[in-house]
Formats: C-alpha cells, structure tokens, sequence
C-alpha cells in the first residue's frame, strides 16, 4: 500500500527545517543501523541548558526525514530537561500522524536527541547514562 | 530545474488504460450485462465477446484459443499453475521445483508455501548481470522434478531470460515449464510453441489493460487441477462470472501490443539509451542488469548515497511517477530481492531507480527526468550523514 | 400476446452495472491508474479509495475494515474460505466440513475437491421448501469439524437460510462458520458480528457492481492461509495489483443496496407476488421454495411438461430475459441439483423457470411475463409428445 | 457458455416445421429418453417407397427442436431408402452447425427417422433390422 502521508508530514519531508551540519556544536548524536538502512545524526548547540542551535542529517526514508525535522524544531529553544521529554510519540503526533509501519522511524528522531545530549553531558566529563538513559539501537528496523 | 511536469515512469508498476482498451470495455460495462452462461442472446454477446478475446490473447502467443484461460491477474495465474502442477505431480512422487532466486513474489512466495508443505524447491541464481543460466538449469532438473518456472523478463531490472533455451532443456528433460511473462507480453516476441513453452502467465493492467484482468496459456494436455472450483466458466477450469469488459480490454491491448511491438521498442530502445547515459553521468550510479538483454523500457539505476523512498518522494513532488528497488510497500526495510540478487550490497540496492516507459513516454519526458533526477540526487546526498562530496 | 418489450429477469445470474457505480468507476479507468502500492501520490490516490471502499463494504456487513479482503468475486471468496480453514485445521486433527446440499457450485464443487484429498464432508439436507434446519447442523457437528458452511440465501429459489441460529450453535460448538452471502448481500439486512458469521462471501455484480469483483469477510483473529500468494496488497492476504475500479465500484454498489433496502424489498415483494400468483394460475405448475422465506426478487416455478431450454430460448424470443433449473450451461443434462435438493422429480426440474427481479423491474415488465409465460408454456407443451391437453 | 445457436438454428427452433401427428400415418417412432429429459415422436406417410408427410412432436431442448425440424425437411418427399441415408452430421451441416455439447441431440433425430421407417416395415409385416439396423438409446445424453 502506498504511504499516505499526512500533509504535515510531507511538508517537513520537502521543505526540512535545520538540515545541515554544527560547527560549533556541543553535542553530537548519530543512531540508527546502516543495515537497515536509516542514519540519523543531530548537532546541538547548548548554552546555559538551554539548545540554543540544532542541525541534523539523515539517510533514510521520508518519514524519517520528517521526523527529524519536526523533531529538531521541537527541542530548539527548550531546555535540555524538557528536551529529555520529547518523546517519539509527541513527534508523531506533531507530524499529524505516521502510517504504522513508520512509527519506528519516530524512534530514531527521539534517540538523535537523546544521542545528542548525551554526547552533551559526556564532553562535559558527566556520566549521561544517569540522566539520559541507555540509548539502544533502532530494534524496530531489526525485524 | 526545467520547467515542471507530469512525467509516468513506473509502467513496469502499472498502465494506463488506452483510449482503445477503455472504448472496448465501455459496452460491456454498460448495456452488455449479459452473464457469458445464460442461454439468452444477452449472455450469447458475452459469450462470443470471450471467445473472442480468447483468440485474440492465443494468436498474441501463438497458442489455440482452447489453451487460454483468463484469470484476475498474474498472481492468480502464477499461483494457479504452480500450485496446480505441484499438486498434481505430488501423486507421482514429483516434488522438487526449480525456479530462480529473483522471480516475482507472486512465484516466490507461492514456492515458499509449497515448501512449507513439503515440497523441494531449488533456487538458481542469477548473474550479475541478471541473467539465469540455462546450465544451472539442465543441473538442477532431477528424476522428480515436476516444474521449472522461470520469468521471461524481470519486472525491476527488465532483463530477458533465455526462454527458448530453457524450454528446450525442459523439453529434453521431459520437465514442464512455466514462465511468468507478466512484464514480457506485448514487449518481447512470444510464440509458446516455438519456445516450448509449457504454461504461461500474463497480466493485462502491464500492457495498457485493466486492473484485475490477467491470463494463463497451459499447452493442451496438461491436466491442471483448479485454483478456483466452481461454475463451468473457463471449460470448467476457472469458475467465477466472467470478468467480460476486462476480459475484452485484455484482447484489445494484447493484440494492440502485439501489433505496435517492432516499431515501439525500437522507440523506447532510444530513449532508455539515451536515460541510461544521461543518469549514469550522476557520481558512483550504476546500471543495474544487462544493457542489451532488457526490456526496451526499463531502466534501473543505483546511486550510492541516497535512500530509494526519499528519492521517490522527492520525484514525485516533481511530478516524476518512478519506483524503485527498496521494498517500501510492504513496509520493510530489506532491499530489493531483485538487486541483491544481482550482488548489489544493501546499502546500494536501497538506493535505486527503476524507471520504465511506455508508449507514452516522449522526449521532452526523457530531457525532464534528465534535468530533474541528477538535482534531486544531489539533493538527498547533501542530507546524509554518510555521504563526504 | 402484448406488445414486445424487453424485460431483464436474470438478476440473479448478474446485474446491470448501476449509473452510480459506473461513474464512480469511470476515473479510476482513465486518469486513476496509479498502482496502490506505489509510494507516489498517483499511488496514494488509488491506495485511498480501496480505503474507502473497504469502509463501505465493512460499514455495509457490521464488521471493520481490516476484516474486509477484496478477491476476483463469489468463487475465490468461497474457494478461499472453504480450502483455507481446511488446510489451515487439518493440521490440527480437524478434516470434516459441514455444508448443505444445494450449495452454489462454487462450494459444493471445492469440497468434492477437499474430499478427494481426504477430508469428510456431510452434506446436510434442505426440506422440500428449501431450508436448512439448524438442528441438522448441530447434530453433524463432530469434534473433528473444522468448518460449517451454509449459503444464506439460494442462488435458484432464493431462499433464505437460518444463519442467525446456525451462527449461534457454531459459536456455542467452537466451530467456524461461513456463508456464501453472495444472493443475500444488499438484499437481506446483514450483520456478521450480531449472527455470529466469521467468514462471509460477496459478489459485486450481483447488486449492480462489476463482474470480476467481490471480497471476503474474515472476522479479526482468525489465520486463514492465502489462496492467491505474492505481493503485500489486501494486508499480504490476497496478492495480485487491486481492480481499483471494480473495487470502488463494489464500494457504492453495496453502500446503495443498503441504503435502498427496505424500500426496494418491499416493491419487489409485491411485483414477486403479484407473478408467483398469476403463474401458478397455468395448469400443473408449482412454486419452488418457502414463500415466505425467500428474496423479495426470486421467483421459481416448474411448469410439468416443459424443457427449460426451449422455454427460455422462446422467451428470448419474446424480449424476456430468465433462468432455468436445468444446467443448460455445462452442456450436462442433469436438472439442478438445488431442485433435485427439494424432492422435485428430474422432469419437473428440468421445466422449471427462475425470474429474478431488481430495482429496475417495473409493473409493465411484471404484466408483460403474465401475458407472455402462459402463451409460451402451452405452446411448448403443444410440440410434447408427452403432454396430453 | 451461452448455447451460441446459429441463426438457422434459431429459425428452425422459433418456427419448427411439420410440427404436429399424423393421423394417417404409417409409421410412427418415438426415441429418448425421458430421463434426460428428450423425446422424440416422428410420424410419416409412405406411399410407394416414398415419404409423402412427416410430422414430429418432441420434448427437448433447442436443438433437438431444431435437429427435429430440420430432420423432417429433408426427408420429406425422398424414397426410404434415401431417408435412410440421412445422419445427424449431414442434419448438424444443414443447420450450420451445433455447438458440440449438442451433437448428441442430432442423434436423437436420425434415431427417430430410422424408427418411424423401422415402424413402417414392421406394420407391414417385414423384419425391419436388416434393412434399418439397431436403433438404440440416445447414449449420448447418459453421461
Ligand atoms: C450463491 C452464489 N455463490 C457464488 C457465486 C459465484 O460468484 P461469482 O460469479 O462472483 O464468482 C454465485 C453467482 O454466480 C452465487 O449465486
Ligand atoms: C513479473 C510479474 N509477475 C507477476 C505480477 C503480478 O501480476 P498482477 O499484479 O496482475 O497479479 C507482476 C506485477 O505485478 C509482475 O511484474
Ligand atoms: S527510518 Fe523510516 S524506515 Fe526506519
Ligand atoms: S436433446 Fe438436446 S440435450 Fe439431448
């Protein structure tokens, strides 16, 4: 079947916000599994706790372009705790839905920014795994 | 980028109905009604209507008209023949298949059920160039094969089979052979007799025919059980009404098919070359399946770098209608079955294209896909993390 | 005799395609050709309205969407079911099936097939007007039973079976339970989750759709193997590209047989008594089937002394278009084995005349079968050399 | 499959010709079998070795109307011993063909000539089997 992709979603997949790389990043994350085909990498510039700048890039699919863009505009601006709280469920949502067999695609853009706040906390000398979890990778797409 | 337009590129996916097959149909979904079994001259149009699509697909292959059964597509007739000779041949102690690894699903999945059930199946592998050999074949056939189904052309990278050579062996060998023809009909010469074809599976909706409308050639002789039990429609081998209007398509676009074959893929020959040059100018792209062995319309080309579902997106919003090798329809990640097939790695066969023309298709098609395509690679590799420029 | 006219009363061998269905079918025929399972929105388009009509269709029966599989019509609906739960259960110890014996062919026809590869099947009887008893079934059900299926109307003398209380003993018995809903469907109110139906078969061209059309219910959580193997369309149940046209137009057909049910039922019911009556006034006639229980639009009647053959061609002569119960179509002479089912004698059977009507039949048409049939009858039994005035 | 009469067929059937008995008939034959459903009476008029009327009735389906008609026709004003010479092929050509699944009911109109002549000689005392042969059931409608 074909994907029906909301508008929201294709809208975010044509025109993505914050494509592109960070210079002067302070945290770096990349998830996924070549394997299977999805690499998603986000750049997070932090400043007072807050993310301040965010850029990301992403080989896969169009749901996983899209969600990586609204995830990106969701957490620029927030503080890294509320940031914390984005979960992949909420980008979904924000995308105005996802086929189901897309829903793992979500996945990925949550664990970027997670990836990246832990690569955050780690160049500050701070244990993430407390704070930010264990990451994983992307079990949805080992199927 | 030029200026935009509406460009199909997917008629290996599907056609459009022709303005003959359409006209042909109209009346038959209209005042001609008639159920083809009832006694009355309302269902006696019908009849003569089936009878004569029936002559129409059998002279498109060189068959009798007796040997034509229609069904609701390839799948159905795929599955019919496969299913029924395994069947049928099981009583004789005959359970090993041989097909290839890069069929189509409707024969691939159709031989995994079989497997399930006990049956042997042997895969022959394809060349990278995605051709079967006709050795590995002669090899393969053993004292209790019952079948040997090989497509005639593949339906992503349109490379044509050595059916003649193949229906020979079988021949020899005392084996049937089945060939899934679905992308072949109406594209590449076919005479079933000449070819020593045994059983034959076509598709109309491929060649500018209806969806749902397909048929099956098995040489007279061939005890096939049913798929479909039933009412006596099809001499009793096929039950279920008629189909009459899809059916009457499928006659019109076959025999148009047949009639425009030479001067059409000489046509498309030009105008796949000359797609196949301009894509392969894109950085680490490559042609997938042989050049010369191919359909006249089917070109399938992989760029390194770039994820097939993206790339089709992003076409389509420039009004390029195209597919590609990543299985994004069943909603998984695994690449195409086709490519790796052929030795593609699976990063690679993710990011393939398959483009196929038809009548149709113009030059000025061919110029916009050759300006739009190699932006739009560009475009996906600048949001890679993997790709360095 | 009045003056000709034509009079379509075959509604139960198939239908006119419908003004309504036609449109709605018409743009998926021309510009509509986008094949579902593409990623493009040419793709989306027809991906959207299989969606919808599998809405209809789900909305039309009480079940979900999910529920709902489009096949090529009634036949493979059957087929599917019937061989499906049988190979699916065997595995399980459970090789004995449950049906009637004045099923539609395509049933009876699939479990001759069945039993010839070991299954049992009893056949229970109808009474002489036609109906199953739903004590029969619950008597035949065995611990070895694997399916129960009993048409819910009949294709011949329309009448209709107790499916409610058969649902409700095979619910209590743990056994599956399908109707071929092929003559009821759009006819008679249905609802599968209420009557405890698992698995249903519809027919579009019976309500106005397109041959070549039809679906199958299979209620949520039950695994029934695939008939019709290959790509992931109808959810990887029923592979094969979607008859998008055929599929949209089921989608209207049954979602306006529904919608004009009690109405139309009503009209029908008195222009089917008004001919029931005024053909029972020939001598030695009878009605076959309940009269009650029976579809607003079917007729049956046998007239001694008559050869149905003859009697339809000279009212095909006569503009009227009807059915008979002798199986003129499969060249056999045996009479209908649903008329055999009721105690007819086979010569009665072989004179017997099936009219079925729909919303297109007028009073007129009504009128001009009670002026004509008589004529016809006692011309044919003139030229007996059986028949004493 | 529908029946796909020929025109010639249908003319036949639609306005049978020499329908009726004979009265003074000579030799009157019926052949069938009632079980499948196909009778057929014929009556003829002999007079001088020469067929001079034929009438049938029959109880079947078209063909067997038509083959019936047809089969009067032709040996309507021939000697015996031509009538005898009539088969159902040359009786299915006269009516540009049967569909196959109706050959066998061009049987059923030889069978019912060769018994009318067989009639005829028996009634005058002659041992009709050499010169008709065995006449036999339509063995083709018990399958
Ligand atoms: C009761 C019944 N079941 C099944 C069928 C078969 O349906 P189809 O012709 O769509 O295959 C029919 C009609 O032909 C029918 O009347
Ligand atoms: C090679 C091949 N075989 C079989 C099929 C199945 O045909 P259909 O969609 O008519 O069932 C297709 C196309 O879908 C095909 O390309
Ligand atoms: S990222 Fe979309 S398929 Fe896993
Ligand atoms: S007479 Fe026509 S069926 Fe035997």
């Amino acid at each position: 079947m074909a994907m029906l992709y909301s508008d929201r979603v294709m809208d975010h997949f044509s025109n993505p916000r914050n494509v592109g790389e960070l210079t002067d990043a302070n945290g770096v994350g990349e998830v996924g599994n070549a394997k299977c085909g999805d690499i998603m990498k986000m750049y997070i510039k932090v400043d007072k706790g807050v993310i301040t700048d965010v850029k990301f890039k992403t080989f896969g699919c169009g749901a996983a372009i899209a969600t990586s863009s609204m995830a990106t505009e969701m957490i620029k601006g927030k503080t890294i705790e509320d940031a914390l709280k984005l979960t992949n469920k909420a980008v979904v949502e924000a995308l105005e839905g996802l086929p189901p067999v897309k829903i793992h695609c979500s996945v990925l853009a949550e664990q970027a920014v997670r990836a990246a706040i832990s690569d955050y906390y780690t160049r500050l000398g701070v244990d993430p795994t407390p704070i930010v979890g264990e990451i994983g990778d992307c079990h949805a797409c080992e199927h | 980028m030029a200026e935009k337009r509406f460009v199909y590129a997917d008629n290996a996916a599907t056609t459009k109905i022709s303005d003959a097959v359409f006209d042909a149909m109209v009346p038959w979904l209209k005042e001609g009604y008639g159920n083809a079994s009832s006694i009355y001259r309302k269902g006696d149009e019908s009849a003569r209507a089936l009878n004569k699509a029936r002559e129409q697909v059998a002279t498109a292959l060189g068959a009798e008209p007796r040997e034509i059964f229609f069904t609701s597509g390839g799948s159905e007739a795929d599955n019919w023949v496969i299913k029924g000779v395994a069947h049928s041949l099981a009583a004789k102690g005959k359970k090993h298949i041989i097909t290839s690894v890069f069929e189509h699903h409707a024969v691939l999945h159709t031989c995994e059920t079989l497997r399930k059930e006990g049956f042997e199946i042997t895969y022959v592998p394809v060349s990278d160039q995605g051709l079967v050999s006709v050795e590995d074949i002669k090899n393969a056939i053993r004292e209790d094969t019952a079948l040997v189904s090989i497509m005639y052309a593949n339906n992503e990278i349109g490379t044509i089979q050595p059916i003649a050579e193949i229906g020979a062996v079988c021949k020899e060998k005392k084996v049937l052979f089945h060939t899934d023809a679905v992308q072949a009909v109406g594209n590449v010469p076919i005479n079933v007799k000449e070819q020593n074809i045994d059983m034959l599976s076509l598709s109309a909706h491929k060649i500018h025919g209806a969806k749902g409308v397909g048929a099956m050639y098995c040489r007279r002789g061939i005890v096939l059980p049913n798929l479909i039990d039933g009412g006596g429609q099809e001499s009793g081998k096929r039950a279920g009404t008629e189909n009459v209007a899809g059916i009457v398509g499928l006659g019109v676009a076959i025999t148009n098919a047949i009639a425009t074959l030479p001067e059409r893929t000489a046509r498309l020959r030009v105008m796949r070359n000359r797609l196949i040059d301009g894509l392969l100018t894109i950085s680490h792209s490559r042609l997938n399946g042989d050049r010369e062995k191919r359909l006249a319309g089917n070109v399938n080309i992989s760029f390194e770098g770039v994820e097939g579902e993206a790339l089709l997106l992003t076409l389509d919003a420039n009004g390029i209608c195209a597919s590609s090798g990543s299985a994004c329809t069943s909603g998984s990640l695994d690449p195409s079955h086709v490519l790796l097939s052929i030795g593609l790695p699976a990063e690679i066969a993710h990011g393939s294209l398959r483009l196929s023309l038809s009548d149709e298709t113009t030059d000025e098609d061919v110029d916009y896909m050759l300006s739009v395509i190699p932006q739009v690679v560009d475009k996906i590799r600048a949001m890679s993390p993997l790709w360095e420029k």
